[in-house]
């Protein structure tokens, strides 16, 4: 950690953050809460935590702004307070948050001091991961190693809850929704019907290739340097969020329509899975994967954990993405897939 | 030798971004603003990128090389996409017709940015 | 001083938790809710990752020089990885969170017409809303 | 070289609590999106120089270059908003979100 940018960033996160709340107007809400990730994301890099700072990079400030952008393109911007019973409900805030920051402010007497290498957290089970990494998986990125394969399992449950959260959203809005009944959530003569900025569309058309291949590489270099699954995942995911943002959303469903994310979706899922019961045919654990070194020719079990590791960030990358893409389609049309941001 | 020159090129930049925040909340509205942050932006961030470049190119190994070629990548992306996010920018100011700012708003009507 | 410098950043995430608390508790608008959660996740999640952070440790990657693949490797010059793992999941799921919280209040807004709690609580009782779906 | 570097990174963290201004204050919704521009551009600049400190840049480059993608399509997401809903200034509600009075200088 470098001492000298916490401070600085630190004030700035907290700044932004009070001010997200404060904003009367949902879109600057949203705009300094992206503001605010990409402070996250300095912050996060800077204490050494290369991986979290680059999903934080890839899902906070890129993903989620777009989506609340999508959702306030669908519903309103304007931030009304209450008619009554205004008082009471900041009364009970502050008291609860009073509460909450006083029994931390209190504990936090007990913590150990920042930074400390000798704190309970860094002596106990850490030391065992970060010596036994490579001799056990050559694999040189610790997070990844440890994320992919020794809590392989919660990992995989991580994955099926992106893929139930892209399900639900699906019956919130696409299965159950109201095309027909309900109010009229916008006038037609809102929407421009083509915005033909060629500009913007000629950049994108030469850009999405190359953010594509960097998905890729990020996929597949997570062993190496941070990034992996998730990573490259939003990242594709956010590539053709891009194309149906500068064209419209027919371009990007022309390419990967809703069947299609499905099948991604549940095949990754399935990768993954199926990677576990492939070791468990062997007949080793669910998910151990250096008996695949009997399939796999030429390979020991050391190098075939790596590699194992690799098809699982595939079947994580896969789903992500999909599921990236079906939230933002439904969002950004209320379920209908007609009209795009 | 490289380690002065990167200096400068950061020292430069540094400037430029200075320039670039003092735009940002002097000019009087968003066209001008938007001239000064996506200029400015841009130009800043193209020097201090290739001053790192450069003093990767330190002792010129194979991984240094890559680190540079990497770090040109960033720069080129930011050529392209920088632009491209200004120009978005402004034409939505544009579509959303706010007038851009004359001398005259800064008299006593003193209505400027009226939609 | 020295109790000041080794705990001055836990009072900062205690903040950002509190502001996200009060947001959530106290605004009116859901998608205000929303951002509020996202606000009280990540001072959460910030509190997690500074747990693992080490004063001269380097980031959890193995470094191929130095000798330190075949070499023998000192946990103290790495960042404890394992607060890492944790969160990275966290930021994941939470932007699967995400997604169903912000469909929940687009279907809101689709039966209502408003995204204000008590504005939809008000029409919850004159019995507007969710008749035949 | 260290501490040259330190230090311009403390400039551009002092000079984002600049641009962080016009984002939390506005007035209008575009300085708001410049503001975050602003800064996100400053951060992918941070990241490399924090790399460079740390000593092993090839690990943080990735990251940068992801940031500077992911900073460009959240920008033309939210300009595209303005080509649907034309409402830069959001129609006066709110204590931040009005186009303030300037004060006549001459």
């Amino acid at each position: 950690m470098i001492w000298q940018f916490d401070l600085p960033i630190l004030t700035l996160i907290v700044i932004c953050g009070a001010f997200a709340i404060l904003v009367k107007d949902l879109l600057g809400s949203a705009i300094i809460f992206g503001a605010y990730s990409f402070l996250m994301c300095l912050l996060w890099t800077e204490m050494g935590a290369v991986d979290v700072a680059f999903t934080e990079a890839a899902v906070g400030a890129g993903v989620s702004t777009v989506l609340f952008f999508a959702a306030v393109h669908r519903t309103s911007r304007e931030v009304r307070s209450r008619k009554s019973g205004r008082k009471l409900y900041k009364g009970l805030g502050l008291l609860a948050s009073g509460i909450l920051g006083g029994i931390l402010f209190y504990a936090s007497g007990d913590f150990p001091g920042w930074a400390d290498p000798a704190s309970p957290a860094a002596t106990h089970l850490s030391p065992h991961f970060i010596t036994r990494t490579i001799a056990e998986t050559s694999v040189p990125n610790i997070v990844t190693s440890v994320l992919a394969d020794y809590r392989g399992f919660d990992t995989m449950f991580e994955t099926a809850v992106v893929f139930t959260a892209g399900l639900a959203v699906l019956i919130l809005l696409r299965i159950g929704g109201c095309r027909t009944a309900g109010p009229v959530w916008q006038t037609a003569a809102a929407i421009r019907p083509a915005y033909g900025d060629s500009i913007i569309r000629f950049v994108t058309r030469q850009l999405t290739p190359f953010i594509q291949l960097f998905a890729l590489y990020v996929v597949a270099h997570g062993h190496h340097s941070p990034g992996g699954g998730f990573q490259g995942g939003v990242i594709l995911g956010a590539s053709f969020i891009l194309l149906a943002i500068s064209y419209d959303l027919n371009m990007a469903m022309n390419r990967i329509n809703e069947k299609a994310a499905l099948l991604l979706a549940n095949s990754g899922l399935l990768l993954y899975a199926g990677i576990g019961l492939l070791c468990l045919l062997l007949g080793a654990n669910f998910l151990d994967y250096s008996i695949l070194q009997r399939i796999l020719p030429g390979v020991d079990g050391v190098a075939a954990r790596s590699h194992a590791m690799l098809g699982v960030e595939i079947g994580v990358a896969v789903t992500v993405m999909a599921i990236v893409m079906l939230i933002y389609n439904n969002l950004v049309s209320n379920g209908t897939y007609e009209k795009g941001l | 030798m490289i380690d002065y020159l990167t200096m400068i090129l950061t020292a430069t930049g540094l400037f430029f971004f200075f320039a670039t925040t003092i735009g940002l909340l002097r000019f009087p509205d968003f066209y001008s603003r938007m001239h000064a942050a996506g200029k400015g932006d841009t130009l800043s961030s193209l020097l201090i990128l290739s001053g790192l470049a450069l003093y990767h190119l330190h002792d010129p190994s194979t991984a240094n090389l890559l680190v540079a070629v990497k770090i040109l990548f960033i720069l080129v992306f930011i050529f392209m996409a920088s632009p491209t996010a200004t120009h978005a920018i402004i034409d939505a100011g544009y579509q959303s017709e706010v007038k851009p700012w004359t001398r005259a708003d800064d008299g006593e009507e003193d209505d400027d940015l009226a939609v | 001083m020295e109790f000041l410098l080794s705990k001055y950043n836990y009072w900062l995430y205690t903040l950002i938790m509190m502001i996200g608390l009060y947001g959530m508790l106290a605004k009116n608008n859901l998608v205000k809710k929303i951002i509020s959660m996202g606000i009280f996740q990540t001072g959460i999640i910030v509190f997690y990752v500074s747990i693992g952070a080490k004063s001269g440790g380097t980031i959890p990657i193995i470094e191929h020089t130095q000798g330190g693949t075949h070499g023998i490797i000192n946990p103290a010059n790495y960042v404890n990885p394992l607060p890492h793992v944790l969160m990275l999941t966290a930021i994941v799921v939470s932007v699967g969170t995400l997604g169903v919280a912000l469909a929940l209040a687009l279907r809101l807004y689709t039966e209502y017409n408003t995204l204000h709690e008590d504005e939809i609580i008000e029409r919850i009782n004159q019995g507007e809303g969710l008749s035949d779906d | 070289m260290n501490g040259f570097f330190i230090g311009a990174g403390v400039i551009l963290c002092l000079l984002m609590i600049l641009a962080l201004y016009r984002t939390v204050v506005g007035p209008t919704i575009i300085d708001r999106m410049m503001g975050a521009t602003v800064i996100g551009t400053k951060t992918t600049i941070l990241l490399v120089i924090i790399g460079t400190i740390y000593g092993r840049v090839e690990m943080f480059v990735d990251i940068a270059l992801a940031y500077a993608m992911l900073n460009f399509i959240v920008t033309i997401a939210a300009s595209r908003y303005f080509t649907h809903h034309k409402n830069i200034t959001g129609a006066g509600f709110g204590v931040f979100g009005r186009v303030p009075k300037r004060r006549a200088k001459r």
